[in-house]
């Protein structure tokens, strides 16, 4: 039992000091079978950042085929890819196309990597690593929950062999029980994704409740932590109505019960009610791991305590709560009463306050901080930026004046991508590159992160603020041609689809290099032969498991004496604090 | 397999995952982890009696008309039956909880028993429906009932079908169990999962308890 | 003109032009907004890069501040959120309410959508007519009850801010009242060059706003794009004058006739299928000798059904309320032929070809 | 309440005595027994909230007793509670929005449920929906009563065959007439039937009248501030005299309404006087509306269904009705 008073070097554990013929994780044991079985919560973390990532790179093709396509205003670029006898069958076939591609870019982003990126992969791997258990409560099940995930993604994979699916990810009724693509395969592939997401948040929170280290009370643990506790309340109590309103979508096709499709006496509004009652909580499911991760790498990388613990854990919370009330302001102008959308509005200025605290603590935790501007810091940063604009913006959509000539425009498309590619996807970035020598215990190349955050970051702006711009300007959403607007209005709708599909080149490029370096160091990459060859440690308890970690992340249970931000750089002579 | 320190003083017992460090904790853990299950369940559920509110205050005349086609005799017994099953479930969990396998072993059986009188009885049903042209949505055949009958018995069959889908399931889990305690697998120390196979199937109870009144009572 | 290119300079970076007073009602609304939104953004940023410049590490071991939190500044970062927030609230809300409550005296339009079009429904004094593009008076509010053949639709004019979606089976209502006339009617055209292709032709110099679909409704949801033309009062009577002289029908005599059938409500009290209803039925009697009330008979043939039709009261059938009313005045002789030929087919012996 | 604190070792579970689980038991069979009972009584609106109440009872009972929770550790009922409020939630906001969707608006009231009450092969439905068109034929050739449930009807009571005696079950022509007093038509804004609210109280309880700003948004808007009874837009109006004239209404109504018209002699019921305002049923424009669309709720007047009428032109014959009023 090491004492604490020694750990002046982060490594507590004896493996630190020993040599490269210690088994951890990776290396225990290589044959295939010991990791498509494998129980160990890091190696599913692994599997799941795998598919994960092919997800998204797969989803970003398709956003560069819609960038392209948006390129000019006719339907030019999309016609090479179908058939037709004349132009006007050619346009009509290209029109078909690109809504499928609209909608499965959509419906494989949010499902396939936003839900499931952060928490299913660093949460996976660093929950049980932080709160100093062996493993996540239920391995078997979170086993489990990994191969449902595949068992939905192949639902999906068939969609695109059978037909595709043109109904946008939000699988409105009417139109989605009257066309005739793969509507049921894909809700069906959404239904089982939703299980993998409810079983991920039963296992998260059992864990964080049971099996904390000794001493280990709730304000000790990491602010990643409370934030992927909050996401997983939502997980389960959200999730579920997103199943029961698709199964009820696949009967309403295959027997016109009748609830949503007016043809049978439905409301389709009330489906919108079903449908966004899981999806508003969905998009705080995607950002609140990327507060959590942010708070970890701002306060890692300035070497000081994170500002305002208790206001940050406990609006994670907050906003998980009220992000149970707000749905109702994506239905302003879609026939629902105007008293509810009184109501709707209100509250949802409510959540804009827990999210706005947030951003002034990580600002506020800078100050007079040792401060190094590596990959992970770079992303955290641009993180701050961008999600202070999609933050913003966020307001002109809560009001109900302003929404209503908004609403459904490319100022939505700009406000979402912001909150969730500058938001969820940067983060995601600070994070790999954060923990990346913990888990693979292999540098990558710091010049590398570093351009390619910055680059990630120009790329990222040139798309999507253009986007705001020919929203506000009226520019509708899902238009595959915008060639019959008035001559005044076609103008800046060109010039701002060019600026917007150039920058998304280099945003692909990017990230592309990206996948690159990484996994190049992957193999390439030097060695981390012990703790003290590390770029950076924090104090939270993974970085007291080994680099990378035994297959039974301690060997002996580490006791939680300090909280997860008393760096030994703070200097409390300095006065001020609490 | 490393020993942790404070675990010396009992043997290891065969039942206990090595990452728990008591059977407390992994017996605590599991009955949580079926808790937050039990509220996702609700949850579920909640879709369709929100479905039957919104349907309803649209179609009132409807739905008094057709709610009277369907039959209360035979919803009750399956009311009696399922709370009797309650009744035997929790009697099982109580028999694994004081190591008496004999007991636990009759009120499963019990249990499964009256879950399989549930689904006879709900085949009959369904087959009389059937058999009248009351089919769900779409197909929906019987001219008798005004307004927008298709919606109420698309409705109903949703709903009852789901709630039958998770007795089905229930009975899988109870044979399970079942076959389980004949190998004695369960005793005082570690009865985990009869508990929680039993909370499982008092929250089916659950649902029946409000579906019985919407579906067949309510003038 | 000039009125018209005034009109246009009041677009600004952000929004198109203002073709309504609720649009510079909502801009300023929207401006309110993006103003307070850039002072926060720049704070925030500034102090950001500030710090981080500031304090960058500059040795292995710096000291860094034991700073965790401060409760006046968490309060204060709360508290005016808060307030601000609440305000924009609340102006936000005052200008939507006049965007949703249509004034009394609007006039009233009626709109289907469809996949993938727009048709608008004029009801004048005289008849109704159809058209594909919406023409409406300037300075006049419009009410628009609008409805969907088969799946979402939403109305969307971009320069009047306003958006309301079109829902199958129920009315969705949205109003707009338009500043100033976009063109005249008929269009005054100018021969212009086609700058891509060269090719003369004349131009329409009215600049009409665009009517977008702004839910995703299919393959043409981008091809459904239409115009909205603002005229002058006078221009826009010229426009519905002529709309309504070409408002006429010619449909197969006892098709038009089952139409007057309904429309003239003569199903309330006569029935097609044999049984009296208040009235005897159309069926089972054409050509058929038949009593009147005051002891005489005749026969139901094509005389007498106009006739009665005009002058109910001169042969009443024997044993029915004199409940007829006249409808002389309000059918043409086509529209009497009609329904003769239509009381006809109900009893099988209609003809097409003898007129 | 990190995990030392739990008994070392092995896990001593906490069993009830044999009593409570068959005095729970009963408790449940006899409140079973009481639902059914009341549910015949056919107490009307209070049907809902009554069997919703005893539906709480049991469910505490099995959630209390059988599953266990009184005795266990706190948190676990506070996450149970907890979806049960979300569950509140997500009712609450739904019913609120369903209940208040016309109020600024009348026209915006959802008219998908007109056919609400009409018989299942009524020729203006069947006009427009050919799969129902298909049902009714086939149910005409097989006779008129459904096929062959005849003798074993007896299981399923209302299905037996169409006795008039105890049931007015439709004959294909005639509207089924329940038994009972036309109940008012209660205006769509305000459910009959209370929404069902499932467990306890929802957060905020859906009141039939929003509370926040009048039924009409008294905001300082341009907006006028009441919609007077009769001042709507001339055009609409004059479309409205228009179709009055056109669609003969002035045989049983009158010219200025006074419901003096020269067929109103012949009919059983009097037809209304609009000049008076003496709506039977109800004044408001939606009400009006419904019953030009559906036609009087009391069968036995002559006021039919003038679906065929189009919608919009309802619309403008309600609004001159309702500006005949002096």
């Amino acid at each position: 039992m090491t004492t604490a008073t020694d750990a002046i070097r982060p490594g507590g554990g004896p493996s630190a000091t020993g040599h490269a013929e210690e088994k951890d994780y990776l290396n225990v044991d290589n044959s295939i079978m010991s990791w498509l079985f494998t129980l160990d919560h890091k190696r599913i973390g692994l599997m799941y950042l795998a598919s994960v990532l092919f997800f998204f790179f797969f989803g970003g093709v398709l956003a560069l085929l819609i960038r392209t396509e948006l390129f000019t205003p006719g339907a030019d670029f999309l016609t090479y890819f179908v058939s037709g006898k004349n132009a006007a069958e050619l346009k009509l076939a290209a029109a078909d196309l690109y809504n499928q591609l609209f909608t499965l870019h959509g419906a494989i982003m949010i499902f396939l990597f936003l839900i499931p990126s952060i928490p299913a992969t660093f949460g996976n791997f660093f929950l049980p690593l932080m709160l100093g258990a062996k493993d996540v409560a239920f391995p078997r099940l979170n086993l489990f929950s990994f191969y449902i995930y595949v068992l939905g993604a192949l639902f999906f994979l068939y969609t695109l062999a059978s037909g595709g699916l043109d109904t946008g990810w939000t699988f409105y009724t009417p139109y989605s029980t009257s066309t005739n693509t793969a509507v049921i395969a894909s809700t069906f592939g959404a239904f089982i994704l939703g299980f993998s997401s409810i079983l991920t948040g039963v296992n998260f929170v059992v864990t964080v409740h049971k099996m904390r280290a000794p001493r280990m009370t709730w304000t000790r643990i990491p602010l990643f932590l409370w934030a992927l506790y909050s996401t997983s309340l939502i997980q389960i109590l959200a999730t579920p109505v997103l199943a029961i309103t698709l199964l009820l979508l696949i009967f309403e096709r295959a027997l016109g019960i009748g609830i949503f499709d007016p043809a049978m006496g439905g409301d389709p509004v009330l489906y919108q009610h079903f449908f966004w009652f899981y999806s508003h909580p969905a998009v705080y499911i995607m950002i609140l791991p990327a507060f959590g991760v942010i708070s970890e790498t701002i306060s890692v990388h300035s070497r000081k305590h994170i500002f305002g613990y208790g206001f940050i854990a406990a609006s994670s919370v907050s906003i998980a709560l009220i992000g149970f009330l707000v749905w109702g302001h994506h239905m302003f102008v879609s026939g629902q009463s105007p008293l509810a959308s009184l109501l709707f509005s209100m509250i949802t200025f409510a959540v804009a306050v827990p999210t706005a605290i947030k951003v002034f603590s990580w600002v506020a935790t800078l100050y007079k901080g040792s401060i190094v501007f590596n990959a992970p810091m770079l992303n955290a940063l641009s993180f701050i930026f961008l999600f202070t604009i999609g933050g913003l913006t966020g307001l002109f959509l809560a009001t109900l004046a302003t929404d209503v000539h908004l609403h459904d425009t490319y100022f939505v498309v700009a406000h979402f991508h912001y909150v969730m590619v500058g938001g969820t996807l940067v983060a995601f970035l600070a994070a790999i590159h954060h923990w990346w020598a913990k888990m693979f215990g292999r540098h990558y190349n710091e010049l590398c992160g570093r351009i390619s955050a910055i680059f990630v970051f120009i790329g990222f702006n040139l798309t999507f603020f253009s986007q705001f711009v020919m929203g506000s300007q009226g520019m509708p959403r899902r238009y595959f041609t915008y060639d019959q607007v008035s001559p005044e209005l076609l103008s800046i709708y060109t010039r701002m689809h060019q600026i917007s599909t150039v920058g998304s080149m280099i945003l692909g490029l990017a990230l592309t290099f990206t996948l690159f370096y990484l996994t190049h160091s992957l193999f390439f990459g030097k060695k981390v032969h012990n703790d003290s060859d590390l770029r950076w440690t924090g104090e939270s308890m993974e970085w007291k498991a080994a680099t990378p970690p035994s297959p039974h992340n301690f060997h002996e249970q580490p006791i939680a004496y300090n909280g997860p931000y008393d760096f030994k750089e703070i200097d409390h002579s300095l006065g001020g604090g609490h | 397999m490393s020993q942790v320190a404070d675990h010396a003083h009992t043997e290891h017992p065969p039942h206990l995952h090595h990452h728990f460090h008591s059977s407390a904790q992994q017996a605590a853990s599991a009955k949580l982890g079926m808790w937050v299950f039990i509220a996702q369940e609700i949850l579920f559920f909640s879709g369709l009696f929100m479905a039957y509110i919104a349907l309803r205050y649209l179609y009132p005349k409807t739905f008094l008309a057709a709610h009277e086609h369907l039959d209360v005799s035979m919803g009750a017994l399956n009311t009696v039956f399922l709370i009797t099953s309650s009744l035997t479930m929790a009697l099982a969990v109580r028999a694994a909880q004081t190591s008496n396998k004999k007991w636990a072993e009759i009120n499963l059986l019990l249990t499964i028993g009256f879950a399989l009188a549930f689904c006879v009885v709900k085949y009959f049903e369904y087959s009389h429906k059937f058999h009248l042209g009351i089919f769900p949505g779409k197909y929906y055949a019987y001219t008798h009932i005004p307004g927008n009958p298709e919606v109420f018995f698309g409705l109903y069959f949703v709903m009852t079908g789901m709630h039958a889908l998770h007795v089905v399931v229930g009975i899988g889990l109870l044979l399970w169990i079942y076959l389980k305690t004949r190998t004695g697998a369960f005793s005082a120390a570690y009865y985990s999962p009869v508990e929680n196979v039993g909370l499982y199937w008092h929250l089916v109870d659950l649902i029946w308890i409000f579906l019985f009144p919407l579906l067949y009572l309510v003038k | 003109m000039n009125a018209l290119n005034h009109l246009i300079a009041t677009a600004t970076f952000w929004m198109p032009r203002q073709a309504s007073d609720v649009a510079v009602e909502l801009d300023n609304v929207f401006y309110f907004i993006y103003y307070l939104s850039v002072i926060f953004f720049v704070g925030i940023i500034a102090a950001m890069v500030y710090f981080s410049l500031r304090y960058r590490r500059k040795s292995a071991d710096q000291r860094t501040s034991p700073i965790a939190h401060s409760n006046t500044l968490e309060l204060w970062w709360t508290a005016i959120p808060t307030v601000l927030l609440a305000v924009i609230f609340f102006w936000g809300f005052k200008a939507w309410v006049t965007l949703n409550v249509p004034p009394a005296n609007a006039m009233e339009i009626q709109v289907r959508a469809w996949k993938w079009g727009w048709e608008f429904t004029y009801n004048t004094p005289n008849t109704t007519f159809t058209s594909p593009n919406l023409y409406v008076p300037e300075k006049k509010p419009i009410k628009l009850v609008m409805t969907s053949n088969d799946v979402l639709h939403s109305f969307y004019l971009p320069e009047f801010r306003i958006k309301r979606d079109v829902i199958p089976k129920r009315s969705t209502v949205l109003w707009f009242e338009a500043r100033q006339a976009t063109g005249t009617w008929p269009e005054e055209t100018a021969r212009k060059q086609d700058p891509k292709t060269g090719k003369w032709g004349d131009v329409s110099l009215s600049k009409p706003y665009n009517l977008f679909c702004a839910e995703y409704c299919g393959q043409q949801h981008s091809m459904m794009m239409r115009k909205v033309y603002v005229l002058s009062q006078a221009h826009y009577e010229k426009w519905v004058a002529e709309k309504e002289k070409d408002a006429g029908s010619d449909k197969p005599l006892d098709v038009l006739g089952q139409e007057l059938y309904t429309s003239k409500t003569c199903n309330t009290c006569h029935s097609v299928d044999g049984t009296a209803v208040l009235g005897p039925s159309f069926k089972g009697r054409y050509g058929a000798k038949i009593e009147f009330a005051d002891g005489t008979s005749g026969q139901m043939d094509d005389d007498y059904i106009i006739e009665s039709i005009e002058y109910p009261n001169r042969k009443i059938a024997k044993g029915f309320p004199a409940a007829m009313p006249t409808f002389k005045g309000q059918l043409d002789a086509k529209q009497l032929r009609a329904l003769v030929a239509y009381i006809q087919s109900v009893n099988g012996k209609y003809n097409a070809q003898k007129k | 309440m990190s995990h030392h604190k739990d008994s070392h070792g092995s896990h001593e579970p906490h069993v009830l005595p044999l009593s409570i689980y068959f005095g729970v038991f009963f408790a449940l069979m006899i409140l079973t027994y009481i639902t059914v009972k009341v549910s015949q009584l056919g107490l009307g609106a209070l049907a809902i909230p009554i069997a919703m109440t005893v539906a709480l009872i049991k469910a505490g009972f099995v959630v209390g007793y059988f599953m266990h929770l009184r005795y266990d550790d706190r948190f676990l009922s506070l996450f149970f509670a907890s979806s049960i409020v979300f569950l509140g939630v997500f009712f609450a906001f739904t019913v609120y929005d369903l209940g208040a969707r016309d109020t600024w608006v009348p026209e915006e009231h959802t008219q998908v449920n007109l056919i609400d009450g009409k018989p299942f092969c009524d020729p203006e439905i069947l006009k427009n929906n050919d799969r129902r068109k298909k049902v009714c034929d086939e149910a005409k050739k097989r006779g008129d009563h459904g096929h062959g449930h005849g003798a074993h009807g007896n299981v399923v009571k209302a299905a037996a065959h169409p006795t008039p005696a105890k049931r007015g079950v439709a004959k294909v022509a005639q509207p089924a007439a329940r038994p009972a007093t036309p109940a008012p038509v209660a205006r769509p804004t305000t459910p009959a039937p209370a929404p069902v609210a499932r467990p306890t109280t929802p957060a905020p309880a859906p009141a039939a009248r929003p509370t926040a700003p009048a039924a009409r948004p008294t905001a300082p808007a341009p907006a006028p501030a009441a919609r007077p009874a009769a001042q709507f837009d001339a055009a609409s109006l004059a479309a409205g005299k228009k179709l009055y004239q056109a669609n003969a209404c002035w045989t049983c109504h009158g010219n200025e309404g006074k419901g003096d018209g020269a067929a109103a002699a012949a009919l059983p019921v009097k037809p209304a006087n609009f000049a008076l305002g003496n709506y039977k049923y109800g004044g408001s424009l939606g009400d009006i509306y419904k019953v030009l669309s559906n036609g009087s709720p009391n069968k036995a007047s002559g006021m039919v269904a003038y679906a065929h009428i189009p919608d919009n032109d309802r619309w403008s014959i309600a609004k001159y009705l309702l500006s005949l009023k002096k």
